[in-house]
């Protein structure tokens, strides 16, 4: 069960909101690709890609994409005014020195105290864990947008992780079309509740507990 | 245009480095920075047991990803698989080895290998087995590292926009990506590039690798696939 | 000038992030590429017992030689004072501690804490006891290295030709050296600039140092010294 | 006992008959900076510095200098077409990595299986190693061009060196104002002699055995 457009808007308009002037932040692909599109005008900040850009602007117009222009993704991108390029060792250099403020990423589940999971996808093969670690570990703040339960109605905000961790305790926010987590040294508080959903609703589709 | 290094050669003549059984580090991500000409003789040539080392295996028709999908590795190190089926298919078959590297560490180890050290120390994803499995652990300053050895090749392929009869190059954009470290790691570096200027035409502050690091230059036919967003 | 990111300051601003008893990372090699405004800054603000880390105590009157000569610092790695007598001086007199180290493993040793790893191996000096003492070995493919850990400090500060306001930096001729590993190397990074230029108008793959790594820009006053061939 | 200007440049030009089309080469200072002026015209060669310049020309005329354009020693240079700048840490991966060709450089004492004594002066203070272990080392090609004595009339081409070592065995070929030594697995041997100098007169003046 995917979650329609505008949910998915809303979801990466709440993210776009914990962007402050002058951040570097680091997209994954999904619903943080549509955070770009929520930035107040007023706000300068830097799209990092991990293939070397950082300054990434919007898509181009179709007719327009340069194949030497690319996200991490392999999908074509533009650039800003105050835009570099790097090799992948100094971008990856960027993360480990704790440069990127901040990561917004999917994710499969999460554990209450901030353990991701978001890199072997259950029945498919063993993709690679690409930069995933280093961002989720690396990262200064690393925010995680994603439904608030599965496909078959699972919840993905877990006790524990049943799916191979992409690295433990690194998430810091988690942003669904339900409402706002944020993770603590004493677990998960739950921020904030979007309408139509009930305090009972997050509740009965959370599968760990949390304070409110 | 004048060759006054011999570093500007035909592919056919670059071919002649290649054979069974060897190391190929090749830059690129996702294929974008991958060089097609020199991929393209290298099928051509049917060279096979290859083992790989790069960001990716591209896309089944894409990049390396070609090389792949055609069986012609017997391993590669990459970070991820994950957009060429077949190489996730051929891992499962059994006939592919493949050792995942976190992406800027894979790149790190690339360059270890180009600047002639022994290794880095990292400390990304200690605690998981697909990474920490087998490698040595050090403990400097109190703190716990992996050993992440230097990776080197006997031959390195790169993809630039431009270069001199010296081989200075400079990249484009985000096709710069891996191609700067993979340059440096091979015993032999081949450059396939878009343009060949006149030597002193490239400013020298404006060379992103410098022509020590470059055995041959090869004039690139162009991308001759079709990209996946196309 | 713009300041859109707020990173363009003065110099006495610049001085509020220096204090007794921390560790500069300099770029420069011989003086050349050192940052002469604040250098003189910081000798002006007469911070003591610094610990510095860069290629060379430079020369008495001359780039960070100027801050070894008058006696503000407690310790300095480095690969060579020879070009500075005073340093030697105190070195011998007990005042100043010194730890050599291979020129380009230093370098390398500093690249390492500006991209987040914990060391590098090396087998450079591996049986010259001023380099070798005291360090782990670490075995590589039958292979012995020393581990060469990591260094960083609380600020760095380097010297650049051109920014823009966002802090991407390009840098003139030879004096790049070892500035561009110095910048990713300092918790805080103020780079010194001669010129600061429009955002957009520096060519994005022109850019050596991405201004990810730079806190603070300050206007430079100009070498203010005279330099040994002079 | 310092050589004449003519014996120095009579040593440079023996050593530049060593740099072969397509060399990379570092030199050191003294005798070695004199090299240049020896190289025929048909020669392509890069001159490397290890403050980060590859492809070095003459020094400039006075009144031309650059303040940011230096030598590894200080002293202003020029660069030629095709050179090309680098950090430190580039610098010497080239000469790690093996693609320095060639290093050219003095010496205070060589001995007979190539150990080389070149970094702390006797009587002086320790002034630290700079590039030169590396290049010792890692350079294809070690080339010594020095004084076949020291100032006291006594060899610097010993049996055992007595002075700290830069690196040991690294020494491929050592040229003075007498001949030219190469350095083989099985010692030393002397391949050329200098007029006026006499067999007789190297072999008293060398502080070790050596074939011819």
């Amino acid at each position: 069960m995917g979650l329609g457009i505008d949910v998915r808007n809303r979801i990466a308009k709440r993210a776009a909101e914990e962007i402050k002037n002058g951040m570097v932040v680091n997209l994954g692909i999904g619903i943080p690709s549509l955070v770009p599109n929520h930035l107040p005008d007023h706000v300068n900040v830097m799209f990092h890609a991990e293939n070397g850009i950082t300054g990434m602007g919007p898509s181009p117009k179709k007719g327009e994409e340069d194949e030497n222009l690319c996200n991490a993704g392999g999908f074509p991108v533009t650039v800003v005014a105050g835009a570099s390029y790097c090799d992948s060792a100094i971008s990856f250099g960027m993360i480990r020195r704790g440069r990127v403020d901040m990561t917004i990423l999917g994710s499969l589940e999460v554990s209450e105290n901030g353990d991701l999971a978001n890199w072997i996808v259950p029945g498919k093969k063993v993709p690679g864990m690409g930069g995933a670690m280093e961002l989720a570990q690396k990262a200064k703040k690393v925010i995680v947008l994603m439904n608030h339960v599965d496909k078959h109605g699972k919840p993905k905000i877990v006790k524990e992780c049943s799916l191979p961790l992409t690295s433990a305790r690194c998430v810091d926010l988690i942003i669904t079309e339900m409402g706002v987590f944020v993770v603590t040294n004493d677990g998960l508080h739950l921020k904030e509740i979007f309408p139509p959903y009930s305090f009972q609703e997050i509740k009965t589709n959370t599968g760990c507990s949390f304070q409110w | 245009m004048e060759n006054s290094y011999n570093k500007i050669i035909t592919i056919e003549r670059a071919m002649e480095n290649f054979q069974d059984g060897m190391t190929i580090i090749f830059g690129g991500f996702g294929g974008i920075g991958s060089p097609p000409t020199i991929i393209d003789g290298i099928l051509d040539k049917e060279v096979k047991e290859l083992t790989l080392i790069g960001n990716d295996t591209g896309f089944p028709h894409i990049g390396i990803g070609k090389i792949v999908s055609e069986g012609r590795a017997a391993k590669i190190i990459a970070s991820h698989i994950g957009s060429n089926p077949v190489a996730g298919q051929l891992m499962t078959e059994g006939k592919l080895e493949v050792e995942f590297s976190p992406q800027g560490i894979l790149a790190e180890r690339i360059r270890a290998g180009g600047v002639g050290l022994g290794a880095i120390l990292s400390d990304i994803g200690m605690d998981n087995e697909m990474v920490a499995d087998g490698k040595q652990r050090v403990i400097v300053e109190g703190k716990e590292y992996l050993v992440e050895t230097a990776l080197k090749g006997d031959v390195s392929i790169i993809y630039a926009k431009k270069a001199d009869p010296y081989g200075n190059l400079i990249y484009d954009k985000s096709a710069r990506n891996t191609n700067p470290l993979v340059a440096m790691a091979g015993n032999i570096t081949i450059a396939e590039v878009e343009e060949i200027v006149p030597l002193g035409s490239l400013e020298p502050h404006e060379i992103t690798t410098p022509g020590v690091f470059v055995d041959y230059i090869v004039p690139s036919k162009g991308v001759n696939w079709t990209w996946a967003w196309e």
